[in-house]
Order: C-alpha cells, then structure tokens, then sequence
C-alpha cells in the first residue's frame, strides 16, 4: 500500500500535513504526535525579524470554527533557523515545509534566501493571504497581478520549491491559482482563513482586539472543498489542501477534490492527535477499498 | 507530560449560585501540581474551544481531580449538568504552576480566582495567610480554607461578610505581610494585589487569564505582555498557556 | 418601547423577516408561526415562467449548515400572484418582499412589471446572488459594473423599493454595495449563500447532483456579519442582514454591525418558530437594556 | 395539525443488526396517520437538519410513537444510543400517509421500508398479505406482521428464510393479487413492485425518499419527478415532504 505522495520532486512519506500557524513549529505537540510519522511539519509563518502580533483577545469561539487574530508573531527567522530548524533536525522522516510571510516583496525575499542554504528545509509555503495584518498578507493575495509578481520573485530567489498559499476571500480563486502558477509556483496550498467577526452584544464590543479575524474549522470545509476542487481543474500543479479537515473522511474528500496532500489545521487543538487519527483512517480506507496507491484517488471526482 | 483522555465525572455539586464543584476521575491527576489548569472540551460538535478551568484539587490516592468553576457561558452552562458516570473529554495537566515558596504566604482568590489557592494553600510549606474576596456573602470553599490556612481573611464587595471591600482593601485594613503572594482574579484585582506587593516589597506570583485555542503553547492565541522581551517569543509577548498562567507580577503588563 | 423600523419608506412592525426560498410564502410555516407577528414575509424566489430547478439530491448537511441546490424552482410570476399574494392578503400587520430572480435582466424586468400594481408587494428583493443557477444569478452580482447596471434597469421598472441582494462570494463585498447604491438601490440584503461543495467519500461522488451548492446556517455568520459591518461603513441606505441567525444574540450582533433589519434562514427548518423566538429574545435584551428604541443600535459597534 | 416539541425515550432495543426500535412519547401520535414520518433533530449543536424516519406503530391510548430504524450515518449513530428517560426533538406527523383501500390488499416493504407498513397493516379494513423482504435471516418485526396480516411472505437476499430473491419475486413466485398494493423501500423495489402492479391492473401506492430540510414543504429540498405538471410547483416535481411521501405509482417517475 503506497501512502506517499510527490509534490514539485520533494517525496513526503504520506499526504498528511499540519497547518501552518496551528502547530509552532512540532515542539509542543510533540508531546502527543510522533514528528517523525507526518508527512510534514510546516511551520508557522516566519518573517525577516521578529513580529509582535496583535493585540488580545485573538481567538473567538464561532460555531464549529474559530476566528483569530493572532497577526503573525512570530520570533523572527534568525532564532527560526538556531531553534526550531535544530529542533527539527531530529525528525528526519517527516520532511518540513516553512511558512514565509513579509509585509512586502523584499522581506519574503530576505527570509526566503536566509533560508536557501538550510538544510533541514524542504519547501517554502508562501502567505500571501493572512487576513490579520495590515500590508503584505492578503492584500497580495486579492489580486492576481500581484500573486503573479510577487510569485516570481520569490520563485527566482527560492533554492527550495515554492508553495503559494492562497486566500478564500476571493470571487474566483482559480484566476489566483492560474497566477500563481503562471509565476513558478512549484504547487499552491488552500485555503487560509475566510474573514470573519464576532460581536459581544453584552458589551457591544467586538470580540477581538482586531475587530475581524479570520475563520478556520469544519465550518469552512464545504467552501474549501469546491475551492481545492475547482483549482484543480484549472490548474496542473499540485495541490495541498486544508480548511476545516477534522476527521479522516474530510482528508479525503479533500484528496477526491484534487488535492495531493492535506494539512490538519485548527482540528488539533480540540484533538491533539489529529493528524494521527486521520492518517490511521486514511489507511483504513485505502485497506477496504483495495486502493494501492493513494495517487489513484487524487481528483476522481 | 501532558494527556488528552475521557474523564468520568464522579460528582457534581452547587457551591454557590452559579458555582459549581466537579469531580473527575482522570489520570491527568499524576502530573499535576497546583497553579495548574485544564482544559474541558464540549461535548457538542459545535463547540470546538476548550474550556480552561484551574485545578482546585488533587487527590493522588484516589485519582480523583476537582475544578470549581462558574457559569459564563454555554459551555460552562452544558458542563453544569453534568452527572455521575458521564463522560467528558480533558486534557492536561496544563501550564506552569506556582512555586511552592516562603515561611510565609498569603494566597489570594477574588471571586472565581478562589478555586486554584486551595490546592496550593494545602500545599505550601510555610504559614498561610488566606484573602478572599466575594461578591456577597453566598461564598464556597471558606470551609476548605479555614482547615488548610493559618488564618482567613474574607472581603465582600456588599460588605456582608468581613471586610467590605476589596481583597486589597482587605489586605491593607490588616496590614498583611509575608514571605510571598499568590494571587488569582481579575486583572484589576490582579494590579491591586501586585502594587501592594510592590510597596511592601513582597514577590508576588499572579495567575493569569486569556481566550485560548491551543492550550499547549503552539497557536499563540494567548499571550499576555511581558514587560521584557520574552525568551521564547522574542517580542514582548508571553503564553498564558505555557509560560503561565502563572507569572512574576513583575514580568507581565498588568 | 420601540420595535419598528423603516426601510426605504416602508415601515415594518419588527426587525424580524424570514430569508427568501426558507419559508415559501409562508404557507406552510403559518401552523407553527402566526405571520402578522413578523416584520415581513420575504418570498421564494420568482421568474417571469415556471422554472423547474436542479435534479435532486438538492440538500446535504454539513457542520452547522446546510448546502442547498434547489435551483430557484418556482411556479413562476403568474400563479405566485393569484395564488401566494392572495394568501397572504390576510395577514396584513406584516410586509410582504417578493425575492425576484431571472435569467437575464429582461427577466428581471418582467417580473418587476407584473408586480407593479400588486399592492400586496411592499417591497421587491432583487436576487443577483443564487449560486444555483448557471446563467444570471450569482454572475450579476460578482461583477460591480453588472450589479449597478441590472440595478439601474431594474430600478427604471419598479414601483416598490427595490433591495438588492448581494453574495458573499466576492473579493470585496463593499464594492458590491456600492455598485447597488450607484445604480440607485433603495436598500441592500445580504449574504446570500456561500459556494460549496460535499463529497461522498464511500460513492467517491458529489453529494449533490449540481455538484455545488449554496451553503447557509450557523457556520456563515461570522462571515456574514462582518460583511455587514463593511458594507455599512460603505454605504448610506440600509441593510437587511442575514447568514447564519438562529438565535436572538445572532440577530442583535448583526444589527450591532449595522442591519437595520435581519433575515432568518436555515434556522426555521430546525425550529419552525426561530423568528418569533427571536424577536421575543431582542425584546428581552431591549427591556435588560433599556433601549427604548430598536433603531438605536444598528452600527453602534 | 404539526407539532415540534421534546419527546421523552419510554425505551429502545436493538431489533437486528443496527436496526433499532425507540418508544417516543410525544403529542404528535394524536395527530399521526399510518405512512406518514416524524423528523428527529440531533442534539448535537452542529447536526441541524432532521432525521425523517416513518412512523412504525401509533398508541394512542398511551400516547406513543414506534419508529424503527437502520443506523446509516452519525445522526442514527447518536439516536441508538438513547436510554429511557433521555429527550430529543422531534416534529410532525409530516407528509400525506396512505389512504385506507381495497377489500384485499398487499404490502410490501424492503429493508428499512419495512416498518411503516406495520401501523399500516393494523389499520387497513381489508384482507392483508404482507411481503417483506431482508437481506438475510436477522429480520425484525416478523412476528408483528403475523400478528395483523392474513398472509406473510418473507423474501431474502440470500435465501436463507423464505423466497430468495426480492419482494417482487415473491410477488411473481405467489402470483399475488388484490386491489390495491403498498410499498416502501428502495427505488428499484419501488420500480419492480409498480410494474408487477401496472401489468396485473393493481392500484398501487408507493412512499419516497429524499433528502430533507424543512419537511413541511417550504424549500422545495426533497422533490421527487412526477409523471404530470404539479398542482403546486407548476413544473414536473412533487415535494415528497409534503405532496407525499405516499404517491399513486402513476403519478411519480420511478
Ligand atoms: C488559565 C485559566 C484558568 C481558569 N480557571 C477557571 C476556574 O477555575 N473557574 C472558572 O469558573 N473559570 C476559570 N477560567 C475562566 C473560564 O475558562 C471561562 O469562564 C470559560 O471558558 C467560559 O466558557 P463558556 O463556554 O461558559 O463561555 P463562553 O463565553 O460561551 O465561551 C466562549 C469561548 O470563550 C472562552 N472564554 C470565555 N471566557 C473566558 C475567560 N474568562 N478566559 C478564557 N477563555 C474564556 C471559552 O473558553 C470559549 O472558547 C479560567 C481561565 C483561564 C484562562
Ligand atoms: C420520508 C422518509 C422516511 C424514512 N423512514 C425511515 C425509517 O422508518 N427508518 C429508517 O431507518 N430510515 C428511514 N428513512 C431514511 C432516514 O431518514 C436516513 O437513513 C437518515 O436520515 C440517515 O441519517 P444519518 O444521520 O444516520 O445519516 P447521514 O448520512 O449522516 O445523514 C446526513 C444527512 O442526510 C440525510 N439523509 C441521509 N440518508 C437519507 C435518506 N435515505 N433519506 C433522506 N435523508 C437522508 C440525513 O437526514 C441528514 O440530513 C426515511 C427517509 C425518508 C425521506
Ligand atoms: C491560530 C491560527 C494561526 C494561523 N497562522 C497561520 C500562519 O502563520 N500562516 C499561514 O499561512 N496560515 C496560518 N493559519 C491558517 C491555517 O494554516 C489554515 O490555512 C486555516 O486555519 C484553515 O485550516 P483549518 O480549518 O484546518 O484550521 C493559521 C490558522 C490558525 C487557526
Ligand atoms: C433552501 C434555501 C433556498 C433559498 N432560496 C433563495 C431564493 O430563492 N432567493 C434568494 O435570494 N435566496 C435564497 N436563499 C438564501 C437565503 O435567503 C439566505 O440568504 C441564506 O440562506 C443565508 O441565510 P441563513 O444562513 O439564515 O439561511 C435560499 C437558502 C436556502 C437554504
Ligand atoms: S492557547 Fe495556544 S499558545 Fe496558548
Ligand atoms: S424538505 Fe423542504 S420542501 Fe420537502
């Protein structure tokens, strides 16, 4: 039975991936999840220098989601490389993926060639869609010129293949994903977070400091399937797939739709050992439907 | 060494209108230590968060564990009606603890601050000073603090029992000195306890309170300021989660 | 204390109407709601003609929500006047929308037409957003420059106000609004359904035979009430706010956001009396609140 | 005249494998006909649409309501595990139910389109011959149907009780007939029993399935195709919540 699957020539042991921004960078949940049977970690989002973030409360309860406004803290790409890239060092199976996000063309590109040189990094995945920070982020990603552009440069300053993630909050995202891939993109990853808000109405005060934040959780799973799917007929690059991915039935739906792997995102943090769970169910299914090569599903729809 | 498992709710209780006392039987009890909290998950797919709630007691011998929380929302709401033998979902033990310090200490709750400071009153090798604060005089745990502290100290914001006031109030009014203060309450309360710790040059460790997703330190969903640039974060920026909730009052934005 | 609110000149008793083709014309809802307590009856969805709507399965559930598929099915302008506007001749302390759909904006206008002189109709809600149906629909209303056009047209013809109803599935919501406001909108509706998409992992097919399909409920209303929130910021005439209310906390968030009105949906089909129950609950929370005037906190936020 | 209201469990009980049998008291028997359906909501925050599940037997001395289902998804799931004493929502009776026809009269069921044909059964003046059909020898409600039926004739996919094969083969193997037929089951069933009644001059009544989400007729969810243009919708669909679930073979593409 083959599980693993090949994006842009980096062979992942199985399809399963964690979230960026949802796992830090595998230390914590290490200790629920053995690092080394992922397909991936991917990291959170790492810019040139240290980020701060937003201001609290950043996470709101929704109806089977959450919205949150972290705003990309992050320690900095610098203490990224000396702390968690050794960190990651022991964990030579799972193959890494590392969240790069900028305010502008020149940070991506500062943090990506800091990182050209290291080893232990597999793939970039590109934020281009961030919906809680005021330049860079999403604005990039709402605009297929900009997707287009800000793809080549990173593209032509990457040593490692380059994902480019994208954001739901969009009337067509195949025009997004034709960009990106028209700009080098070696795969895209969808989707980042819709944007959302909450209302206190004993206070009459929004919920988070940042007024919106965005939405993550089974609650977008349906959208992200009809996205994952109609990138997929309009593009031929790979696809890694998330939004909403909690049980094993929703990785591969997911697969069904087009995507060549998948990423468990806020599903860890009411199941620590999410992606486990899904990868363990995967199998199964792959065992009662006679399915030999987890490729062979890819897309079927 | 952190766990994610069924608990069996051995019994609940109203201490208090809206305050509710629940017992569980779960083998997160052989890693916890007081300052220490958990976080409870909805038994309704709808409700994905965890709750987080301080560990009020532990009882190694019997396994058994107890939280003492209030009614806020819908989830504290659907784990109020919890009954023996059901089931719900847990994970911890989460988060520091505070250090057991000082010949002597006064432990301080305000309202739903009160619950932590019992494990850590029973478990603190000095002399124990206990201020809590209410709203009114429907009150719980003072039983379980008259048997575990040296002494009792109770505030009332309606004065109808002991100081009228605050639990600063009340600790300036006895002119309380010690080794060390812990405190637990809302952050007003939380900058009161540390200015009068401030002035009378006691080291005071506070608990502190955020919206939280994770619980293990990974999302950063739940930082509080640091007033230096924080080791881990290297922003100004600590988890409540995992670098606390318990903090130096000195090291956190209050 | 003050329930009523006006729209556009029309002045209706409460805040509280049902969301278009989740009540029929209120018929069938009248066994378990008495439809002279509601603000207004807001119509399924009418054409010039009959229209047949898609093959069935039309319905999957997923996590708090639904996608629906229906396809706008409808008898069509002419026995919708004789036979639902007659119905609803009875309940007159309650306003009646008619939600008009087409094809094209000949369709529209025809319908718009037929409609002039029934005095039953107080207001008329613009349909530019069904996901559901390959031509008109949802491609109006994803295009600034189509929605203030067919608005326009349509606005030439009506004799009631006319309400756009805008979708959700946009880049930028407040460009929509305001494409409605230019074109001479005397209100605003949203959100429409969300795009999405259900597959049967054990039949490795779509679950709905339009493979897509409109998803509502709980799930959409972070995203629903911050698209109020930016279209209020963006626009002068007022909003009817829907997505996702079930509960009376979800009704006065949206108007906090800046609905003058709000629309309930999908929560009728797992509690017949959600209106009512939440106009009793905004109420309760005006009473708690001493708000004397209902008015007096729509966009406070 | 509909009702949604909390019913309370007098009891559940496992019939065969995964098919299940749950006692409801609710208002809504005082007002149920047999054929027609109840919706059952899950109490699970992020399942909102109902469960339609047929009617199997009306008590209105006791004011109780039988359905018996087959557990197909997480909604089903979570209603086996109901105890006596637990509430759950429920609304109806929703849909037409069958008319009461005929000096003679066969129903037919298959699978999980078994049990509304038992209330049915009881109530029809005429003679009645049940046809019921299983995929193997772990049936249910065998001994119900010998009860009220003059003649019972079982069919299973395997052949292991009665007839092997389906409800049609024996009706065809019997060469039943009778003024009218009734049948609920799956669509081919459905198709196979309407032809052997179209070529033996039968009446026959058939009951549909679909997708729901009102179950009252608002959302034209759950149409199903019909032979002429509706009354209501004015195009070629009938709603099977409201219009139905009971349609004339005739009237409905199969
Ligand atoms: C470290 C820590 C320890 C705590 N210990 C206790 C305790 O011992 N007893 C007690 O009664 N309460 C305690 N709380 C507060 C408790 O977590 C909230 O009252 C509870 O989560 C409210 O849940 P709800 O579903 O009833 O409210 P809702 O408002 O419906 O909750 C919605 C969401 O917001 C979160 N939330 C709401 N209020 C708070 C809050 N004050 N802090 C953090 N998250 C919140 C919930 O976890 C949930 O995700 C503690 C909080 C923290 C951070
Ligand atoms: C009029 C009518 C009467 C029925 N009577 C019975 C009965 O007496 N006994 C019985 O076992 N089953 C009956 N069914 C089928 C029953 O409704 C489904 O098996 C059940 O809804 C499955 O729910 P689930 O949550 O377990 O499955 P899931 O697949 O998890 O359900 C997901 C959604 O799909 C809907 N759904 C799934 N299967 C069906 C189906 N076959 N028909 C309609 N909706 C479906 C569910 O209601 C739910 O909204 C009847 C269906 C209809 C339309
Ligand atoms: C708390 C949190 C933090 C996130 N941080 C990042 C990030 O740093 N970079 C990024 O590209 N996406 C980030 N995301 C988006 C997720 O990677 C993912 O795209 C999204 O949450 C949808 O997946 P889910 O529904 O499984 O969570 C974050 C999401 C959450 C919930
Ligand atoms: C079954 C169904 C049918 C709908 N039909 C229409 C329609 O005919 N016209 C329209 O403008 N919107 C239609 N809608 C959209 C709703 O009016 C509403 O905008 C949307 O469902 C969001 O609200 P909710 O989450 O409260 O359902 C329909 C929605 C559903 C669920
Ligand atoms: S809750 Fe995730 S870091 Fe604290
Ligand atoms: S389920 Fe709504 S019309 Fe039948």
């Amino acid at each position: 039975m083959k599980t693993s699957v090949n994006i842009a020539g980096v062979e992942f042991q199985n399809p399963v991936m964690e979230a960026s921004g949802t796992f830090g960078s595998g230390m914590e949940y290490s200790e629920f999840v053995d690092l080394n049977k992922l397909g991936a970690v991917v990291t959170k989002g790492v810019a040139n220098v240290p980020w701060p973030g937003n201001p609290t409360p950043r996470i709101a309860e929704v109806r089977s989601g959450m919205l949150n406004a972290i705003g990309l803290q992050n320690p900095g790409v610098e203490v990224f490389c000396e702390r968690d890239l050794k960190f990651l060092e022991e964990f030579k199976n799972t193959k890494v993926l590392v969240n790069v996000c900028g305010h502008s063309a020149e940070e991506y590109i500062e943090v990506v060639k800091r990182l050209a040189d290291e080893s232990r990094v597999d793939m970039l995945e590109i934020n281009i869609s961030c919906p809680n920070v005021k330049e860079g982020g999403i604005a990039f990603g709402q605009d297929p010129k900009a997707v287009e552009e800000i793809t080549r440069q990173v593209k032509a300053h990457a040593k490692q293949p380059i994902v480019m993630k994208l954001s739901p909050n969009v009337t067509d995202i195949k025009v997004m994903a034709k960009a990106a891939e028209a700009g080098g993109a070696d795969a895209i990853s969808l989707i980042n977070t819709l944007t959302g808000m909450k209302i206190d109405v004993e206070r009459q005060q929004f919920v988070l400091a940042n007024k919106t934040g965005g939405m993550s959780g089974p609650a977008v799973h349906p959208i992200a399937v009809r996205m994952v799917y109609e990138c997929s007929k309009a593009v031929k690059i790979p696809i890694i797939g998330m939004g909403g991915i909690s049980t094993w039935e929703d990785a591969i739906e997911m697969m069904l739709a087009g995507a060549t792997a998948v990423s468990v995102g806020t599903a860890n943090f009411y199941n620590p050992t999410a992606t486990l769970d899904i990868l363990s169910g995967i199998e199964d299914y792959m065992r009662r439907k006679n399915i030999d090569d987890i490729n062979s599903i890819v897309g079927i729809v | 060494m952190k766990i994610k498992e069924t608990a069996t709710v051995l019994g609940q209780q109203e201490l208090a209108a809206g305050v509710y006392s629940l017992l569980l039987q779960t083998k997160i009890v052989d890693y916890a230590i007081p300052g220490q909290f958990i976080s409870i998950f909805s038994n309704d797919g709808s409700k994905l968060l965890p709750r987080p709630i301080s560990i009020c007691e532990i009882d190694k011998e019997y396994g058994t564990l107890r939280v003492v929380y209030r009614v806020m929302g819908q989830g504290t709401e659907e784990f109020s009606h919890l009954k023996k033998g059901d089931k719900i979902q847990v994970m911890g033990p989460l988060g520091n603890g505070f250090p057991l310090e000082g010949e002597t200490a006064i432990v301080v709750g305000g309202g739903i601050g009160v619950p932590p400071m019992l494990q850590l009153a029973k478990e603190l090798p000095g002399t124990v000073t206990a201020v809590m604060g209410y709203r009114n005089d429907d009150m719980f745990l003072t039983e379980e603090f008259t048997d575990v502290a040296a002494d009792l100290i109770i505030a009332t914001d309606d004065g109808s029992v002991g100081v009228h006031g605050t639990v600063v109030d009340a600790m300036k009014e006895n002119q309380l000195t010690a080794d060390v203060i812990y405190a637990c309450g809302p952050k007003p309360m939380l900058k009161g306890v540390a200015e009068y710790a401030a002035e009378h040059d006691i080291k005071c460790y506070v608990s502190m309170e955020e919206r939280m997703a994770c619980g293990v330190g990974a999302c950063l969903g739940c930082v509080c300021q640091s007033t230096e640039v924080d080791d881990h974060s290297h922003v100004h920026n600590k988890r409540v989660c995992k670098d606390g909730p318990v903090f130096l009052s000195t090291e956190v934005v209050l």
